[in-house]
């Protein structure tokens, strides 16, 4: 089951690490700030299954942290290519 | 190979990279990324030397320590992001 | 066979540096916040891997959620700029690439001779829990077995705000743009589940990770949201409040400090009775403190008398 | 032992619906289209995740954190995604004009 969950883990992370080509190459900054919540959206998975493989519940709530800075940011970034558009 | 020896080698390379950023770098922005980069680094290392082997608990003390050091990093950040807004403000003035 | 969380570390190691480095190189400036934003939750997860949950959920929400908003407000305001490319000689890059790669290789050889998993604090800590009146141990090393610290970094939260004031003194800032009605209806529904998480965080922290710095900052997070949507203007007429909203967690941990002293005791040897209360009420006004001091922080330019932003609505 | 094997293929298949949410982030053309791929893939990818994990769970709290979470997620992303597009429509009305 640990081993399984490992290797879903390792997979998740290759993934966002794929991801971050599209981070250095944009060229949008949108697609940017896009991939930024993939991440997030991914590290949050992670997190929640790693809180089964370390048996730490206490993750939840850094999943859940995670979450929400994950928005604040991206709401922050919208505002302000709003304001630049004008 | 444990956790611990992989993540302290992590730690000394960010910190390395960001020194060296914070050294060669020009613009304002990325100078001080440069030593948020040392910061975490540095956060690294205290963490790795707080670390057991689970099931044992960990240190509380340096995790302590690095929580500190978070806090105190985004103020020293934000009294350097003000600075370069009104640096930025002060140039483009001169400039006009 | 290589075991399958050891290789999962391994691969977060070596994606922290490769973005560590990516950081420092791309072109774009927008590009390295992004990722400065990515690195850091990629930290978040190796300190989590490191069984440390409460410095991760700082991090998460301090070193990367709050400063990477305040990194994109300051990139809007210096975008003018062209990034003047001043070149650097090779030669300083070359000796300043030598004494780095010199520098990391006496600290790596330095780590690599010191035994891992020394005993250190940790069995000192266990000693006086019982003493400390909370069952976390973070939480009872941050508010008594080394309160000095955490009053000190109150503290530097307090000098930090006063001198972005001062610095920003005068400077005018664009109105934000309106979102529209799904926005509004979003902040309806979030920010009183973020308070409520904020909260609990901060209630917690007495038992589990958590506690005033990561309430603080979750708490912080409905300031930006309330800022970003215009749901709350900052008025000259509320400074006062702000003002009283930074100096609270200051003041009330130095008088709690300062009346046990007056009990004839060291100011942060809390009388076992009263350990508990005595800390909780020191978290709470923190965790006030905390969360209008970043958000003002985020906010930047002290709300002033003489609005003369409204010209460019 | 059911149970556990349930749990584990619901969060396989939700990685990979990460990993085909990064795919058509890479391959798609333009930035409506790759928001399209992103919504969907992190949306039912992280749902997936979330019940896995909540089958696994030990506690009615764990529960109830996992689906708070879920939520968050959910709406955050649904408004974020909304608010992204608009911003890419108008900034794309705004260089046609």
């Amino acid at each position: 089951m640990i081993t399984a969950l490992s290797i879903i883990l390792i997979v998740l992370l290759v993934s966002i690490l794929g991801g971050l080509i599209r981070v250095l190459r944009g060229p949008e900054p949108a697609e940017r700030m896009l991939a930024a919540q993939l991440f997030g959206t991914a590290s949050v998975a992670m997190l929640l299954i790693l809180s089964r493989v370390m048996a730490m519940p206490a993750l939840l709530d850094v999943a859940l942290v995670f979450a929400l800075l994950a928005a604040v940011t991206l709401v922050c970034f919208v505002v302000l290519a709003a304001k630049e558009g004008r | 190979m444990t956790s611990g020896l992989i993540f302290g080698l992590t730690g000394i390379a960010v910190f390395a990279i960001g020194l060296f950023g914070a050294l060669v770098m020009v613009e304002p922005l990325r100078r001080v990324l440069a030593l948020k980069l040392c910061s975490v680094g540095a956060g690294f290392l205290l963490v790795v030397g707080a670390w057991r082997e689970p099931p044992e608990a960990p240190d509380p003390v340096p995790h302590a320590l690095v929580i500190t050091g978070i806090v105190v990093m985004i103020s020293a950040t934000a009294v350097a992001l003000a600075l370069i807004r009104r640096l930025h403000m002060l140039e483009r003035d001169t400039d006009d | 066979m290589v075991e399958p969380l050891l290789l999962f570390d391994a691969l977060l190691g070596l994606a922290i540096a490769a973005l560590a480095v990516a950081v420092l190189t791309v072109h774009d400036r927008f590009a390295m916040i992004v990722l400065f934003i990515v690195f850091g939750l990629m930290s978040a997860l190796a300190w989590v891997r490191l069984s440390a949950p409460d410095v991760a959920l700082a991090e998460a929400a301090i070193g990367t959620g709050l400063t990477g908003a305040l990194l994109l407000t300051t990139l809007h305001h210096i975008r003018a700029a062209p990034a003047a490319p001043v070149p650097v000689p090779g030669g300083v890059v070359v000796a300043n690439l030598g004494l780095c790669a010199l520098i990391f290789g006496g600290l790596a050889f330095a780590f690599l001779l010191t035994p891992l998993q020394a005993p250190g604090l940790a069995p000192a800590v266990a000693q006086n829990m019982a003493a400390s009146g909370v069952g976390h141990p973070v939480t009872a090393v941050l508010l008594n077995f080394r309160a000095y610290d955490t009053l000190m970094e109150v503290v530097v939260l307090l000098a930090a705000i006063v001198a972005v004031w001062m610095v920003e003194r005068g400077t005018v800032q664009a109105p934000a743009p309106v979102l529209g009605e799904i926005y509004r209806g979003f902040s309806r529904l979030a920010l009183p589940a973020i308070v409520v998480i904020g909260s609990y965080l901060l209630w917690v922290g007495a038992q589990a990770p958590g506690g005033a710095f990561q309430g603080g900052a979750v708490l912080a997070a409905v300031g930006l949201l309330l800022l970003l949507g215009r749901l709350y203007r900052p008025q000259p007429a509320h400074r006062p409040f702000a003002r009283a909203g930074f100096v609270l967690g200051t003041a009330v941990f130095a008088g709690v400090a300062l009346l046990v002293a007056g009990g004839g005791r060291l100011p942060f040897e809390y009388p076992a009775a009263h350990a508990k209360t005595l800390i909780l009420l020191i978290e709470g006004m923190v965790t006030i403190s905390i969360a209008v001091t970043l958000a003002a922080l985020f906010h930047g330019r002290e709300p002033e008398a003489v609005p003369v932003s409204e010209k460019s609505e | 032992m059911l149970l556990d094997l349930l749990a584990l293929a619901l969060i396989a298949v939700g990685a990979f619906f990460f990993v085909a949410g990064t795919i058509g982030l890479l391959r798609f053309p333009d930035t409506l289209c790759r928001l399209h791929a992103l919504t969907k893939a992190d949306g039912l990818g992280l749902g997936l995740t979330c019940l896995g994990v909540a089958l696994l769970a030990g506690t009615a709290g764990e529960v109830v954190r996992i689906v708070l979470i879920w939520f968050f997620v959910a709406t955050s992303s649904a408004v974020c995604g909304h608010l992204i597009a608009r911003h890419v429509r108008r900034a794309a009305n705004a260089g046609g004009r």
